[in-house]
């Protein structure tokens, strides 16, 4: 009965996503793309959730509707003085007499086609094999059996914290460099001029709320979906939100540099001790003792929550920050 | 191998071809950037339908870290590629 | 009974293929972002059957998100930005 | 009993839900389809919401249920307050 009704239901989610996809990618105005864009992520959250990844769904939600949303439009922005689309068309235009001539010729297309068709293929074909043989699920089967002693009961934060800890370090990092990369190319975007009364009312309690909430799912992540990744974008919303309402405080100490830099690497940098200190007592590094797992796992994604929270709203705003004493 | 996995799978691997033709031959880099965001997607709908095993069964999770620090990944990754295009427009601007 | 979940799903998803059409047609950019604020609010009812279908509590927590988050995108397409960076 | 009040509370939900889409691809101008489609969706929802808080009874879930009815509400009427003011802005060139 759940499989029949679910089909009718999954083709017009597959429908509408391709149908987006489509869109976002053959759109004639940037804008619009953004538009789709964001529309398509609302579309791919629901799959997920319908797909049984209710982690992954939370983090498209917060990422999707909050941050990648507002980031690209806000690239994509009039500026206020009149009809010029600040960066879209210069660069358009720039890419036309650069590129256009090797881009638009036929045979450079129809052969990137075919390419992309062959890769297609190779990926179904791929996606199939991994399908229809079993064996990957060991993996999943371990994870399952060591559970109990990851400190957590939440299989994919146990992943993430605990089995492969490693890699997560190394994410926390790769924000890191992001964030230094935008730093070294860029100062901060010129900010939103001051909201007006409706958006204010709104501000007012939907900021404390988003708080609230990644403070629930940074909570929650060990034993059900949530954590830190999670989390920091829901703070990183509350950042963009603050931002987009033309408000001169943002939530980061953007007076002072030292401090923000310390709320930068505090995520990457208590990970690494944490994984140090094992070493010093003679364990594998980062293979926390049992009896401590959890209270280390909490210890280190609410570190990382800040981490990644910082990282991007500093993403979104797109460099580093004026030194406002005035503010 | 269940209906949904036919569905979403198959629908993945059309968006990841799609988004990668776009990231090829867009003219415009902010679109391209977005064909990026596209394509990544595709990659996280496969996976995702990897990790599925059906309405009743636990899925594996381990495809589930993957995507969601993708997810995070990637968002800082197309604003650092903002911030490079929109240091681009500024140089090219002072010519 | 779980058949008026899904009858409500169904119907839930036609709401949202009809705000698609609206996305993909426009005509003016504020259309589209009007019709994807729809899907938002569309996605918030889905996400909350399925949570009931499929048992799982937590997509509850998606919808809530969602909710909070739905007039960010909104804020972000028609917020004026300041004339100059430097200020 | 119950069933027959959530059953009603779903359906009624599920017909302003598709009301308000089908005043968005019907209304001839951007400010009456921003007019039908937060009146109609925020009513179903609402409805929905209800209904589904009867069929879980309970009263937890019911709670985050009301909050994500208020949110939406809040979070629905701001943009279109916001999408309004910039599609006038569109039209006086300001």
């Amino acid at each position: 009965m759940i499989i029949t009704n679910m089909l009718f239901i999954d083709i017009l989610l597959v429908m509408s996503i391709l149908s987006l996809a489509w869109a976002t990618l053959t759109a004639t105005d940037v804008r619009r793309s953004v538009i789709f864009f964001i529309a398509f992520g609302l579309l791919v959250t629901l799959a997920w959730a319908r797909l049984q990844a209710p982690d992954v769904a939370l983090a498209e939600a917060a990422i999707g509707a909050g941050l990648s949303g507002a980031l690209l439009l806000t690239a994509v922005q009039l500026r206020p003085r009149g009809t010029l689309p600040s960066e879209a068309l210069d660069n358009e235009k720039q890419n036309r007499s650069n590129r256009a001539d090797l881009r638009s010729s036929a045979a450079i297309r129809w052969a990137v086609t075919l390419l992309c068709i062959v890769l297609a293929y190779i990926l179904i074909w791929a996606l199939l094999q991994a399908l229809s043989s079993q064996t990957n699920d060991n993996l999943a089967q371990s994870v399952n059996a060591n559970l109990a002693n990851s400190g957590v009961s939440n299989p994919v934060t146990a992943v993430l914290l605990n089995f492969r800890a490693y890699d997560t370090l190394l994410e926390l990092a790769v924000l890191l460099t992001a964030v230094l990369g935008i730093f070294a190319l860029s100062e901060e975007r010129a900010g939103y001029a001051p909201a007006g009364a409706v958006f204010n009312g709104l501000v007012s309690w939907l900021v404390p709320a988003l708080i609230l909430m990644a403070g629930y799912l940074l909570w929650v992540g060990a034993h059900a979906p949530g954590g830190a990744f999670q989390a920091g974008a829901i703070l990183a919303a509350a950042g963009v939100i603050l931002r987009l309402a033309g408000k001169p405080d943002i939530g980061l100490p953007v007076s002072s540099t030292s401090y923000l830099n310390i709320i930068l690497v505090i995520g990457s940098g208590l990970f690494l001790l944490v994984g140090l200190t094992m070493l010093a007592l003679g364990r594998p590094f980062l293979g926390y003792p049992e009896a401590m797992a959890g209270k280390l796992i909490l210890f280190i994604e609410t570190a990382a929550m800040i981490s990644i929270a910082a990282t991007l709203i500093l993403a979104f705003i797109g460099g580093r920050p004026h030194n406002r004493e005035d503010g | 191998m269940l209906t949904a996995h036919w569905l979403y799978g198959l629908s993945g691997c059309l968006i990841m071809a799609l988004g990668l033709r776009a990231v090829l031959l867009n003219d415009s880099l902010l679109q391209r950037i977005i064909a990026l965001n596209v394509m990544g997607t595709g990659v996280f709908m496969i996976l995702i339908t990897i990790a599925y095993r059906g309405p009743d069964a636990t899925p594996d999770p381990i495809p589930h870290a993957l995507v969601l620090t993708g997810i995070v990944v990637a968002v800082s990754a197309t604003a650092l590629a903002l911030t490079l295009i929109r240091r681009l427009t500024e140089e090219q601007d002072s010519d | 009974m779980s058949e008026l979940l899904f009858v409500c799903l169904a119907g839930l998803m036609l709401s949202l293929l009809l705000g698609l059409i609206r996305v993909l047609r426009g005509p003016e950019a504020g259309d589209r972002m009007m019709a994807a604020q729809l899907i938002g609010t569309t996605g918030v009812g889905i996400l909350l059957l399925l949570s009931l279908l499929f048992n799982q509590p937590a997509l509850s927590d998606v919808a809530l998100i969602l909710a909070l988050l739905a007039a960010v995108a909104a804020a972000a397409f028609s917020g004026k930005q300041r004339e100059t960076s430097n200020d | 009993m119950i069933d027959v009040i959530t059953l009603i509370l779903m359906t009624t939900g599920l017909i302003f839900f598709l009301c308000g889409s089908i005043g968005l691809l019907r209304l001839p101008d951007l400010y009456s389809r921003l007019h039908a489609l937060t009146k109609a969706d925020n009513l179903g929802l609402g409805l929905l919401l209800t209904g589904i808080a009867l069929y879980q009874q309970d009263l937890l879930f019911a709670l985050k249920l009301v909050l994500i009815w208020l949110a939406v509400l809040a979070a629905s009427s701001a943009s279109a307050y916001l999408i309004a003011q910039y599609a006038r802005r569109q039209e006086t060139g300001r």
